[in-house]
């Protein structure tokens, strides 16, 4: 009989909280290039030191080193510079706009811009990305109209959802984005099930997940993993570790000592833990992993370790919660400047562009907003009552029916 | 016109199915090689092949998912969860995704799944094997809860179900698989073998979802009942001696408001009957909205006979159910008034 | 006594219980260092200690099992669900789990958890923070729900709540965590400040489960109501000018049967509001026990009002409330009969 | 881009279905003793191999060998052969009573005895065991008295949960037994949280969790691992991995290429994989686990490897699913002659004393069902129907009363 010692009661603590030094001590950060880049089409089992390390292509200096650097155009990467600034920029003006109160709720991705404009520029115009409300680049990237977006977020007459769902929780399916929901994971398994069925039909397409890495703890993570892993569904699978899920640190999510990544090997399939500020580490990654998906070898687990640059959303200080000089210590850095200076550094872009694309960008996102505004903002214009009757089923069935009536509409 | 049993009947509508329309496929626990723990996926991996009907990990939530997402790209899944109790663990799938993805996508993306389920009790399945919560389903908008009581109604309802674009869960009474039951468990046990129900055509047909049967036309009282229950009280109405009217609603959403308001209107009283426990159980509101509509037609109080507000006990599993004296002694309540 | 907001009156009672109960703790997403979305934790992590109050994984069954089996040990955990909309992830471990467990154990095994949880809508919130799932929580045998109107009773009730030896379901309708709100969006927001009910004494008090408050006495109509919904029926029963009897139920399992069935026998007449989508609501139970229990005293039918059957729909926050506008039309509705 | 081949939609085969030879080829065992034992108060990342391996302790000639091999007493040894020898013939006696009418459902743990009995034995009187109904050698080895079992398999008077829970789903506080549930995988999480509230109080008892190899697919499995892995809750997580959940081989709840141990290494847990049915492996294993947990340092997750030789319950036939003869060829042994052959090797046991146990076992399992049958069979004899109102919650509320009277008892 073990020695019975009194037990007690761990409670994970970040390293920092406000007040006290930034810390990001214990963050291994190897160097780009150093990592191996395994067969796409090799055998899982021989995988398994990759969730423990971190796929990384631009140095210091903006060079794409080592067997991850990415075979993408100069123009494939000025496409995702573009989409990033888009969402940073559009971002900025609708936080302020939602503090003029516009629209009801907004929530930023500041830092992980990379992530969906790598994957969006990566993956097919028929594959179907299945997001959480942190990848609005994947939209950008797909030149999704920006009135759209902005007719949603002021819940106005011409909102595309018709005035049914909150602020940043769009649907475009000819853009390959499917519906969002409040609800966190719950879509995961819908990517998997998609997979499947395009595989059922012998189709070529695959399906893109993401959860934030909070989000892992939820029952429905496991669930989909399980099925991707039983029938090698043709799915990339995304962990967006942003290391934050409101106030509460990522060892809340996972003990420190394993990684997401890792959480593949229990699964059958490979997992890579990948640089996500890093774009053409992204892209790298992405093309890995619908390689493998293309090849009937079913899904991946990727980790993209990023930081959430910003609040949670507008409901949140996250100075409450966190030291306040965080952001700008987080090891990895900003996913636009990264990009800009590897482009400049192979000679593809200048400040000189750079400024012309800031100012062009912030022009059609002003352009997008008047025009919202002119159909109206949150409360000053709204799509027919009728909508809030619509949809509920495919036909309207008695109960709406009358009480649509009831509401004399 | 073969005679069939219940599961005969599901099982030949999902060959039909699988036959006629190849964006259907089947999976769920046990449904593959073995055809269900209640046989009514048999054969059917066998004849259609690996991928038309298969098994799923143990993860209801999952499964339900994995659907939606098949729906949401363009097939249209049927999935068995292996009792309607174990529903409960992918209860947020339904609610939250599969019943709300068309609105809130603006119509973009919509879930035409459907969940067959073993339902119900009177079979000594204890707790987690016999409850009925089709309460739970019906207040959510955007699911359809669809609950057969015959072979005849079962194959072109489970076809109906099918074929609708909306989430369909489809709550399949297990005491009358293979015969009725007329909750007289003392009494041998019947086959469907004569019954005018049994009697099911061959080939393709549907039984509309949102109607209602009149078992038996009355004008004394009306009946309310769905499933195993409507058997249940035929048998207590026959033996009480009263001329009632048994409504079988077969679905519950939608509901066939008009022939149930008719009827009442009809008759001036009603007693409501099912497996579920009283409280907050779809009985209530039968009640409700039959007393908005029928308030100046009705002679005496709206009688509900249930299953008792406590979990299903097994060896009380007849002092639990709501059996044809309970419902004698409502229907003589009812008149008495 | 102070004057406290709901949001106070809540976390008030927490900290006076952590401070007398050391087998109280309390953990859910985000209620340690930060206090919780909506403050209700705010501080106590630091004023008690890391284990008595501290963040959980985003895994609302994780977080509930986890709670039944420290229930089981023998500690008296209080969790909060981040937006009751999220509940439904944990659904199972609260039906098959926490309602079940003292039962089905034969009395060996108990889970004497409390489940807080903000609840309703009024706040913009769109379909996944408004709803108002008390109905599914209603028909499950073994669990109570509880719905608190002000902040004297927020305080009392969740004192009660986690002292009670059964699992209790604590709905915390967050329109009215700041201020009462009559369901006039167009006005200017109250706080609670010089509210009566916001008069809280410092010390530990109860207000028992199963107990209704009559709000408003009167002759003419019943209204019974629940959470912010008793503000909106005060407001349209003034703009009425009806003499209303105002119930608030306070909890809905136990329900306070006797106040309700004395009030409408005197009255003869009744409305229910809630903001949960009309069908199978918690309304229509009480619809069908009111119509049960006062058959020969009602003189009009019995109104419901309540949220459309959709789901709960952004934009259209005001369309979709049960405003004072059809209150009033339901009062008039039922007199004039 | 990937080259884009017509995806296939897989579903994974057992290796053999009635009819086909019975076929364990890539089963890998390695030999007794081979696997190196971790210090188990060592670090988790040092331990990521364990899930590959398959550790054992009694070689083919019935010696315990190498590091895993317990300092277990003789004594221990025989009341966990005794144990394991009760819940066979009780299986076997109570089938059989199920098909005379007696009982309305049974399930046998046939083949798997070993596990319960040794855990049994090696916690400690106030530790808590979380089981699935497939632990029935648990109270076995604790003397849980037979009569309660019978009394509640015929739902009789006496029936010790009151004629409100099925057959063989059993609870026995006082044996460190939890309330069993017919939901599966839904205690798992509350075997954690019992753990926590033990750590939270500065207690010194540790739970003990189970579910089979199919559950591991349940949500609940992963949030439980999560929360044990997150708060370092001493507990002991353990899969049964019988091969089979009723009619669905394992690979239908994780890939062949990795193992059911494997999942810990994504919650940063040790995750360790033993022989099921090797009663001195079972110890070793829950000593190590339990030292860990002791020693504060959280939760282990065993894999039990094993194979269920009856049918899932009295419901199946599992000559319909698989090879008729697939429980003889199991490769690893039946964990009751292997124990008895180690007793007898050691010189602590004979073939006339184990006649005898047989045969006083025998007759204690008749004497009980006598004494059951005594007071009566389903149907025949059942507790006061007041019972069923009684315990829905503390008091009971004027529904249930009123109710109660109603029916008119
Ligand atoms: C099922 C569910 N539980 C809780 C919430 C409340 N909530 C919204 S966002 C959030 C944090 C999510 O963190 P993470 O998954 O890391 O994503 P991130 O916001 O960092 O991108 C929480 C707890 C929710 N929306 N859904
Ligand atoms: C939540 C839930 N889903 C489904 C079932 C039906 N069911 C009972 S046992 C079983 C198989 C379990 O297999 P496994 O976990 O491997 O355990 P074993 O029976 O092999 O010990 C199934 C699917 C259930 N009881 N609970
Ligand atoms: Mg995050
Ligand atoms: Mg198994």
């Amino acid at each position: 009989m073990p020695d019975k010692t009194r037990l007690q009661l761990y409670i994970p603590k970040p390293q920092a909280r406000p007040g006290e030094p930034v810390n990001f001590d214990g963050l291994v950060v190897p160097e780009a290039g150093s990592v191996r880049r395994p067969d796409p089409l090799g055998c899982e089992a021989d995988m398994r030191d990759m969730p423990f390390s971190l796929v990384r292509v631009l140095d210091e200096g903006g060079h794409a080193v080592g067997p991850w650097a990415p075979d993408v155009s100069p123009d494939l990467l000025r496409k995702g510079l573009r989409a990033m600034l888009q969402t940073r920029l559009f971002d900025d003006k609708l936080f302020r706009l939602q503090r003029q109160g516009k629209t009801s709720f907004y929530m930023k991705s500041t830092g992980e811009e990379a992530i969906g404009a790598a994957q969006s520029l990566m993956l097919g115009q028929g594959d179907m990305c299945f997001p959480t409300y942190r990848v609005l680049s994947w939209l950008m990237a797909r030149d999704y109209p920006l009135i759209n977006l902005v007719n949603q977020l002021f819940s106005n007459e011409k909102d595309p959802l018709k005035g049914r769902q909150l602020p940043v929780l769009y649907s475009a399916r000819d853009y390959g984005f499917y519906s969002l929901s409040g609800n966190l994971g719950s879509r995961f398994g819908h990517a998997v099930g998609w997979a499947m069925a395009s595989a059922y039909r012998n189709d070529d397409k695959i399906a893109l997940g993401y959860v934030g890495e909070g989000t892992t703890a939820e029952g429905d993570f496991h669930e989909a993993l399980t099925f991707a892993g039983v029938y090698h569904a043709p799915a990339i699978l995304c962990v967006t570790n942003n290391q934050w899920a409101i106030s509460t640190f990522a060892g809340i999510a996972n003990p420190r000592d394993t990684t997401f990544a890792a959480k593949a090997i229990g699964y059958g399939i490979p997992g890579l833990r990948v640089d996500g500020n890093d774009f053409l580490a992204v892209c790298a990654a992405t093309q890995w992993a619908a390689e493998r998906a293309h090849a009937n070898l079913g899904s991946t687990l990727i980790e993209f370790f990023t930081y959430r640059a910003a609040g949670h959303s507008t409901s949140d200080d996250p100075t409450k919660y966190r030291p306040v000089d965080e952001p700008v210590h987080w090891p990895l850095g900003d996913p636009i400047v990264r990009l800009k200076t590897h482009l400049i550094t192979i000679g593809e872009w200048d400040e000189a562009r750079h400024d012309a694309l800031t100012a062009e960008l912030t022009e059609e996102i002003n352009a997008a907003v008047r025009e919202g505004e002119a159909v109206g903002t949150l409360g000053k214009s709204k799509p027919p009552v009728a909508e809030m009757f619509e949809g509920v089923f495919k036909e309207p069935d008695w109960r709406v029916i009358e009480q649509r009536k009831e509401l004399g509409i | 016109m073969a005679s069939m049993n219940m599961i005969q009947a599901l099982n030949n509508a999902l060959d039909i199915t699988l036959a006629s329309d190849p964006d259907t496929l089947i999976f769920g626990e046990d449904v593959g090689y073995f055809g269900g723990v209640f046989r009514v996926t048999d054969k059917l991996q066998e004849k259609h092949g690996l991928t038309r009907c298969f098994d799923a990990p143990i993860s209801e939530g999952g499964i339900i998912a994995a659907a939606i997402g098949m729906g949401a790209y363009g097939l249209r899944p049927v999935v068995e969860i292996q009792f309607a109790d174990y529903i409960l663990p992918a209860y947020d799938q339904l609610v939250s995704e599969a019943a709300r993805l068309r609105y809130r996508s603006g119509g973009e993306f919509w879930a035409p799944l459907t969940v067959r389920s073993p339902y119900g009790g009177g079979i000594f399945g204890g707790q987690t094997h016999s409850q009925s919560p089709e309460a739970i389903f019906a207040h959510i908008t955007g699911l359809k809860t669809v609950i057969p009581s015959n072979p005849y109604d079962a194959k072109g309802l489970l076809i109906a179900a099918i074929e609708c674009d909306d989430p369909v869960v489809f709550l399949e009474p297990k005491r009358i698989y293979n015969g009725p039951f007329d909750g007289r468990p003392d009494q041998a046990m019947k086959t469907w073998a004569g019954h005018k129900d049994a009697e099911v055509p061959e080939g393709h047909y549907t039984v509309p979802l949102g109607k209602a049967a009149i078992t038996r036309p009355g004008s004394e009282v009306t009946v309310l009942a769905y499933g195993t229950m409507v058997h249940v009280a035929l048998s207590a109405i026959e033996e009480s001696g009263l001329d009632a009217e048994l409504i079988d609603l077969r679905s519950i959403v939608p509901l066939d408001i008009d022939t149930i308001v008719a009827s009442v209107k009809k008759t001036g009283r009603c007693v409501i009957v099912h497996e579920a426990s009283r409280f907050s159980g779809f009985g209530a509101e039968l009640s409700a909205l039959i007393q908005e509509r029928c308030f100046y037609h009705l002679k005496a109080p709206i009688g509900r006979v249930c299953g008792w507000d406590t979990p299903y006990p097994h060896a009380f599993e007849w002092d639990y159910f709501p059996g044809p004296a309970r419902i004698i002694r409502a229907l003589n309540s009812a008149m008495e008034n």
